[in-house]
């Protein structure tokens, strides 16, 4: 595409747009899974008259589960349909996820996936007007007006289970502790679940419809603010897919920055969610210590970027940091998680809370599109920094953080596998500070403004400590934001939670949970 | 065979014997180091040579030991006592030196193999095979019950790694438990000598020597003795392979070494049962012997109809051998429950005759394992025609060991049924023959299967080395022990010496 | 005042001051508890008073209960703190002294135990949430697997007396200490430890810190309790576990214990017994405390692995007792 | 020491061994057998010096040491003994990680069986060594007598834990648990079998447990497995008829 010729290949790849049909497009959905794509995510957009639907799929750069030799492809099929006549053929057959973003698209849009064979409300719950869909139509006064509510009378069709013995428990959407809301229903056996039943989307804040009209740059302050916890993945993915709509390019110096942030983030909430998990099994010593280690990581993030959750690090053509990370207490708080986990990992006790519980096969974790650490843990080879890059490797101190892969799938695997993630990240933020503090890559030609001729579209991609996490932004011809699609990891996480609690005992679940630990605002936009 | 060709250079041993004192002790001393010095040679020297012979070497050690010291002991000899009474041999431990070193030669010469002594692991195995010959002796010459259970165990430690010689899930999982049962099994054994040996103690002298056991007969208490003469004996019934406590045996015959085999088989279970017969002896000294006599005969009996039925059913070669052992240890477990001097000569000529066609037979059945690449009896037949440098012997073998005139074990197995009926033991032999029929007709079929008829289409041309090398091995062993297996019992100058060992372990007229 | 009708007095003040005593102590013993986990995780810790302020905080409120909640609401709470305040009275803490007509029996102590158990099982059926059911159902199993072996381990204890009252026992400890490091008696006490430990749903069994419905045992049942009610079901929770560490401190180390001698304690052997309780009990809370710091909650299933195999070391404890003394 | 302290250190030291024989049968896959089964050789070699006192035997202090050195220290050592295989592939330390942080790996553990049915038995087994014991205990006299049945409870629960047992470990471990039981019965009743007999079998104790700690990671190997305390057994079913 690029004129210039470059070393490497043009980082990060820009997505392909290939027009299809409602005929065609469960065939080229097909075609595409068949050549080593995943569905990354679909995306509905508002065209006059019409809705512009946007299938992306990408294919990762080698990696063992890509074909070999074949590089990156990020692919974006595109159909419009016609408000009058909103429907598409479903795709939820050849993809599970493609399956429950149609039926996101349904609550939001009101574009009806044909034979979809899970046909339920998904976003939209009971009490929200009947034919109001929030995100149909463009931005104006008359459209962000939000029509009375009702009460919610029409019970969530939870399904029932049978049999002698079986009885229910629900827990929340209002939990003890600092949790979001979330309604679980369990059918339980003695103490064995059978099912269970998560309900979300409690707090649909509309931040989709928030982005809309902003400029790109002021977009990030809401990109931060997605999920607390994941305000570098985040607002990178935002960055990335603005800057590939307005066409920056950003300098190899900020794009190490960004990486460095990135495990930066990864570490503390690692950190945290090791001594959560431990603390479910009231190895309450363990959690201390490892809060204590967080609350360094904080401490240090706010020396690095200003602010603790790390904002304001990552902008639209860049990253800024007021100090390069302190090496020597990125060393110790890994070296600390490490000596706690092994004293964890040598209590029998513990050790017999974690393993075999909550097991997610590798088959699942495939068919279900888990990502991130869960899909690690269960045998599963994905990493977004390796397979979908947006720093040049060969400008990354001793290459991207390896990936830690397990494949027993149970709550030790995700365990280990995310204390591991806390040890390769650590050396990566030491081996890129290094880099950085002395000199590093030079910072090349800075961004070059690049006002939009029309409507623009960009897909930026980040292995957020989550898991892969895609942004697709739509700027408009007046340079403003069109569309902004969000896909957190726990967008895809969410449904495997069920399928690993299968035969795992009703008090194991917090343990289960937690070991996932799936974020509700990233999922509930 | 060996008996017979050492007769004469026995003969001259023992004539030195008598004129000394020193020569019976020295030859039990050589019995015992000669095994264990040729290990130490092959560590130290490693030359091929050695690795080759010094197995053969040490059994030739032991049998010409042997012979002399059981021509020194028997027909009115003193025993022979050293280092300090621990060690002892009187006509039984000179009889079972002899089969020790008969058998052991048999499988160790027939075993050669100039390819395994090539090996990287060659040296380790004829160490080892060394290591278990010595162990044997010892637990034969020991005097204390003690030193017996020492050197029992210590047969289980050294065969450890020969059973797992092969390598291999099915080697290491026979080895494995080859090992714990063997243990466990013996270590019961040592539990009953604790409470024989508080038993003693508590009548005023503590003692674990058989001989002062049986000359002194200390007033014991009878519950607590016989407690300890029952598990002594139930513990050595393990490592002799009698039912119910045979499970280790058939996965540890049939994985070992042709040759090891051979050794466990035709040896290492009389050795065991050696121990055994001691402890019946205190048993009938110490309190009425009935206890041990029960469990011999219901072992025995047990251990026929195990073998019975599994060798019907059997598809692999070496196991049915395994059970073929199991058969005929029951047979002579009953042969000295019956008791006897009938039933006890006709035991231990039994042993002899059981080891030499044992080994014999194993060492064919690798042979067969090296050409054929299979021990499975379906997938082996007419050997007789294909190869006869291994069929005809191996069905020599197996012939003897199936009881067929002119076989030894034919009139030995007579002798016991006549033995059994006088005795009053009616029932059990009818159940005896009825089982030995069963294990004929099994055995034979499979036997038959395999050497006569049509041999099946020539699969590889190209013959493996260890084939080559199994159809150009020496049949002189083999030869030699079956002629010894089939003339052995007509040899009535044997009587004298038989009657010798039969009034140690005390027959009953 | 004839002697005997003085001694029956003393006996009785004695009783009274043990009970008063208990429940006094026993919030501080809570208070220890929480105080000895924070520190040891490196917190300040909320203050041995908290407990006290909380109970004082809940007497005040008005309970409210649930819609659907029947009698059992109320009159449970009622029964848990009486069979805490009779435990109190009966099981030698302060004394071993205990009067005629109230006999501190092995059998009796432990069907008072076991009435508190039923009654709080019931409290937490009766709302008819699933939290509640799902406690009472986990608390009743545990307690069915508890009770053997508490009367089995006591059982044992008592065989070398030749009486099954708890007085007794502590007091042939106390006469002869040989019998404290018998192995029976070791074994015997070891179990009980543990039966305690899962009677009083502490760590490993049951976690009483943590906010994780799903995994609970004891609070599930009381959720639904609020005010003076959850004062009561509280501070009987607490007698409890106070008068059984204060029991076990008792086995393991009698010395100091009042004894019922001639004619009743005197009251400074009671000021002896009351001071050689408090702090043997707080030096117990402290181990117990201190142990569950470095211990993770078992899985539920393994619990009655762990109920097992104290039941097995109790019924050594007994078998032992012939056997090797 | 008079004869009410010995027989008061008897019954302690025997009772320990009980309770280390319970704690074995109770402990889960994922805890090391090595300290009850060091307790339990330790109370074993201090029954032994008991003895010895209590008899004026200066050869039992000798045997007591031995016992000590062999069961309270080298069996249980060999028996956690991981064969170094299973430690994988040892990582290069990194040069920006100070040499005392290894890295996390993940402990090869499984979650094993309810131990209950076990726990039950071995309290069954108990009721049958003292039944079993009876007689012995008439002809020994004094307080080794009166202990004897904790041998013959050891010798029983470790054949239970063997039988039971499914991996190499846990099999070792009823192994050393039987033999401990003999070893108990031996001192208690006969005051220790003749010097050259106990060296015999503490020589082939140790040789035994050698050889199945080679088996079992020739096991290992051959079934592809390194859980710690070996291969599951179960898998042990290539002989059969």
């Amino acid at each position: 595409m690029s004129a210039t010729p470059t070393a490497g290949p043009v980082l990060p790849q820009p997505v392909l747009s290939r027009p299809t049909t409602r005929e065609a497009l469960r065939a080229d959905v097909a075609a595409l899974l068949a050549d080593g794509h995943r569905m990354l995510l679909v995306v509905a957009e508002n065209a006059p008259g019409a809705v512009r639907l946007g299938y992306v799929l990408a294919r990762p750069d080698g990696g063992p589960e890509g074909p070999s030799g074949a590089g990156e492809s990020r692919v974006e099929l595109t159909l419009e349909v016609s408000t009058d006549d909103a429907w598409v053929p479903t795709i939820a057959d050849l993809s599970y996820p493609g399956g429950r973003f149609e039926r996101e698209i349904r609550d939001l849009f009101g574009v009806e996936p044909r034979d979809h064979p899970l046909p339920r409300r998904l976003v939209r719950h009971a009490h929200w007007p009947r034919a109001w869909h929030p995100l149909l139509g463009e931005r104006s006064a008359q459209t962000d007006v939000v029509p009375d509510f009702g009460e919610d009378l029409s019970a969530f069709p939870f399904l029932e289970v049978g049999g002698d013995g079986v009885y229910e428990i629900p827990v929340g959407p209002v939990h003890a502790g600092l949790i979001e809301p979330g309604h679980f229903r369990f059918s339980v056996v003695g103490e064995t679940i059978v099912r269970m039943k998560a309900r979300l989307w409690y707090v649909h804040r509309g931040v989709e419809r928030l982005f809309e009209g902003r400029t790109p740059d002021d977009g990030v302050v809401l990109a931060e603010r997605i999920s607390g916890d994941t305000a570098v993945g985040h607002t990178l993915a935002y960055a990335l897919a603005c800057e590939e709509a307005l066409g920056l390019v950003v300098p190899q110096r900020d794009r190490l920055v960004r990486a460095l942030l990135l495990e930066l983030e990864r570490m503390h909430n690692h950190a945290a969610d090791l001594g959560m998990i431990l603390n479910d099994v009231a190895f309450g010593l363990a959690n201390v210590h490892l809060q204590r280690v967080r609350e360094n990581l904080l401490r240090l993030n706010e020396s690095v970027t200003g602010h603790r959750l790390l904002r304001g690090g990552v902008r639209v053509g860049g990253a800024d940091v007021v100090a390069l990370p302190d090496v020597g207490l990125v060393r110790a708080a890994a070296a600390d998680v490490a000596e706690v986990v092994r004293l964890a990992l040598e209590h029998p006790m513990v050790l017999d809370r974690l393993v075999a519980t909550a097991v997610l096969g590798r088959e699942d974790a495939v068919r279900m599109g888990v990502l991130g650490y869960v899909a690690r843990a269960s045998g599963v080879d994905v990493d977004a920094r390796r397979d979908h890059p947006f720093v040049d490797p060969a400008a990354l101190p001793g290459g991207p953080p390896a990936p830690a892969v397990d494949s027993e799938g149970d709550v030790l695997a995700r365990f280990t596998v995310r204390a591991r993630e806390v040890e390769a990240s650590a050396r990566f933020v030491v081996a890129a500070t290094e880099v950085l503090a002395s000199g590093g890559p030079r910072a090349s030609a800075g961004p070059q403004s690049a006002a939009p001729r029309g409507i623009a579209r960009g897909l930026g991609i980040v292995e957020a400590w989550r898991g892969l996490l895609c942004h697709r932004v739509t700027v408009g011809a007046d340079g403003r934001l069109a569309r902004v699609k969000v896909v957190d990891p726990s967008f895809m996480n969410w449904p495997a939670l069920p399928v690993a609690l299968a035969d795992t005992i009703v008090p194991d679940f917090p343990l289960a949970n937690k070991s996932f630990n799936q974020s509700y605002a990233g999922n509930d936009l | 065979m060996a008996a017979v060709l050492t007769a004469p250079l026995a003969a001259g041993l023992a004539a030195g014997f008598t004129a000394g004192p020193v020569v019976g002790p020295a030859l039990v001393w050589v019995a015992l180091l000669g095994p264990a010095l040729c290990a130490l040679a092959v560590l130290l020297l490693r030359r091929r040579a050695v690795v080759l012979v010094a197995d053969v070497v040490a059994s030739s050690v032991v049998l010409l030991c042997g012979g002399a010291l059981l021509a020194g002991v028997a027909d009115g000899g003193a025993a022979v006592v050293t280092a300090g009474g621990l060690l002892r041999v009187d006509p039984l431990a000179g009889y079972l030196l002899v089969v020790v070193g008969a058998v052991a030669l048999t499988a160790t010469w027939g075993g050669l193999s100039p390819g395994r002594a090539r090996s990287r692991r060659g040296g380790r195995y004829t160490t080892l095979v060394c290591l278990f010959l010595a162990a044997m002796v010892l637990a034969v010459v020991a005097d204390d019950l003690g030193v017996t259970w020492v050197a029992v165990e210590g047969t289980t430690i050294t065969t450890a790694f020969l059973v797992g010689f092969a390598g291999g899930r099915r080697a290491v999982e026979a080895a494995w438990k080859y090992v714990v049962l063997a243990s466990v099994g013996v270590g019961i054994a040592f539990l009953g000598l604790v409470l024989l040996y508080a038993a003693t103690r508590a009548a005023g002298d503590p003692t674990l020597s058989w001989v002062r056991l049986v000359t002194d007969r200390p007033a014991v208490d009878p519950t607590v003795a016989r407690m300890g003469l029952l598990l002594a004996a139930l513990g050595f019934a393990t490592k002799a392979g009698l039912a119910p406590m045979h499970a280790w045996l058939p996965d540890a015959h049939s994985q070992a070494p042709a040759p090891v085999s051979g050794l466990m088989s035709g040896v290492l279970l009389a050795v065991a049962f050696g121990a055994v017969l001691r402890i019946q002896r205190l048993d009938a000294v110490l309190l009425d012997g009935a206890a041990v006599r029960t469990l011999l005969l219901v072992g025995g009996l047990l251990s026929l109809l195990v073998a019975a039925v599994l060798v019907v059913t059997q598809r692999d070669l070496k196991r049915m051998l395994a059970y073929s052992s199991i058969e005929h240890m029951g047979l002579v477990a009953v042969a000295a429950a019956v008791g006897n001097r009938l039933a006890l000569a006709a035991m231990l000529v039994h042993l002899l005759v059981h080891g030499l066609a044992k080994a014999s037979t194993f060492v064919m059945a690798g042979r067969v394992l090296a050409v054929e690449g299979t021990t499975a009896i379906a997938d082996v037949h007419g050997l007789v025609r294909s190869a006869p440098r291994i069929g005809i012997p191996f069905l020599a073998g197996a012939v003897t060991l199936l009881g067929l005139p002119p076989s030894g074990l034919f009139l030995t197995e007579a002798a016991l049924v006549v033995a059994g009926l006088r005795s009053g033991y009616g029932w059990a032999m009818a159940i005896v023959l009825v089982l030995l029929l069963v294990v004929f007709v099994g055995m034979g079929r499979a036997v038959i299967a395999m050497t006569l008829g049509a041999p099946a289409p020539a699969g590889s041309s190209e013959p493996a080395a260890a084939a080559t090398e199994a159809l150009s091995a020496p049949l002189a062993p083999v030869a030699l022990a079956l002629a010894a297996a089939c003339l052995l019992a007509l040899a009535t100058p044997l009587a004298g010496t038989l009657d010798s060992v039969v009034a140690v372990i005390g027959g009953a007229p | 005042m004839s002697g005997e009708v003085a001694g029956e007095v003393r006996v009785v003040v004695a009783v009274v001051l043990q009970t008063v005593v208990v429940v006094v102590a026993a919030p501080f013993l809570v208070g220890v508890l929480r105080q000895v986990r924070a520190r040891w995780e490196g917190r300040v810790g909320q203050g041995l008073l908290q407990p006290w302020r909380d109970l004082v905080k809940l007497a005040r409120k008005e309970p409210l209960q649930a819609s659907g909640s029947t009698v059992v609401a109320w009159v449970a709470p009622v029964v848990v703190l009486g069979s805490g305040l009779l435990l109190a009275a009966l099981v030698p803490t302060v004394t071993t002294a205990g009067p005629a007509r109230l006999p501190a029996d092995l059998f009796v102590v432990v069907s008072v135990l076991l009435v508190g158990t039923v009654a709080l099982g019931l409290l937490g059926l009766d709302a008819g949430s699933a939290f509640g059911g799902m406690g009472s159902s986990r608390h009743l199993t545990i307690a069915a697997l508890v009770e053997p072996t508490v009367l089995l381990a006591v059982y044992a204890l008592s065989v070398p007396v030749g009486s099954t009252a708890l007085g007794p026992i502590v007091e042939g400890r106390l006469a002869d200490p040989g019998r404290v490091v018998a192995p029976a008696g070791v074994l015997a006490v070891v179990a009980l430890a543990i039966a305690v430990v899962a009677e009083t749903a502490r760590i490993p069994v049951d976690n009483p810190s943590t906010h994780l419905e799903l995994t609970m045992v004891h609070e599930a049942m009381v959720l639904e309790s609020s005010g003076r009610d959850l004062a009561a079901v509280e501070l009987g929770s607490w007698l409890r576990l106070s008068v059984l560490l204060a029991l076990v401190a008792n086995l393991v180390v009698p010395w100091g214990v009042a004894t019922a001698g001639d004619g009743g304690p005197g009251l400074p052997a009671l000021a002896l017994g009351v001071v050689a309780v408090v702090v043997k009990t707080a030096a117990s809370g402290v181990v117990l405390a201190t142990a569950e710091v470095f211990m993770a909650k078992l899985r539920l299933f393994r619990v009655p692995e762990l109920l097992t195999g104290s039941f097995v070391l109790a019924f050594l404890a007994v078998t032992g007792s012939y056997v090797i003394g | 020491m008079s004869s009410g302290d010995a027989s008061q250190a008897v019954a302690l030291l025997a009772g320990l061994e009980l309770l280390t024989a319970v704690l074995l049968a109770w402990r889960g896959p994922a805890s090391s057998p090595r300290g009850p089964l060091a307790v339990q050789g330790f109370a074993l070699a201090g029954l032994v010096a008991v003895i010895g006192v209590a008899e004026g035997e200066p050869v039992l202090w000798l045997v007591a040491l031995l016992v000590g050195v062999l069961k309270g220290v080298v069996l249980p050592t060999l028996v956690v003994r991981r064969p170094s295989r299973a430690a994988g592939p040892a990582a290069p330390p990194a040069a920006d990680r100070p040499a005392t942080v290894r890295p996390v790996v993940r402990p090869a553990v499984v979650r094993g069986r309810s131990r209950v049915p076990l726990l039950l038995g071995a309290a069954g087994l108990v009721v049958v060594a003292y039944l079993a014991a009876r007689p012995v205990t008439r002809v020994v006299t004094g307080a080794t007598g009166q202990a004897l049945p904790v041998g013959f409870a050891l010798v029983l629960v470790g054949f239970a834990l063997l039988a039971t047992g499914r991996r190499s470990q846990s099999q070792l471990v009823g192994f050393l648990v039987l033999d401990n039981g003999i070893a108990t019965t031996a001192f208690l009743a006969t005051g220790g079998v003749p010097l050259v007999v106990e060296l015999g079998v503490s020589l082939d104790v140790l040789l035994v447990v050698l050889v199945l700690q080679v088996l079992g990671s020739r096991i290992d190997t051959a079934f592809g497995a390194g859980a710690p305390g070996g291969t599951d057994l179960d898998q042990l079913r290539e002989l059969h008829d």
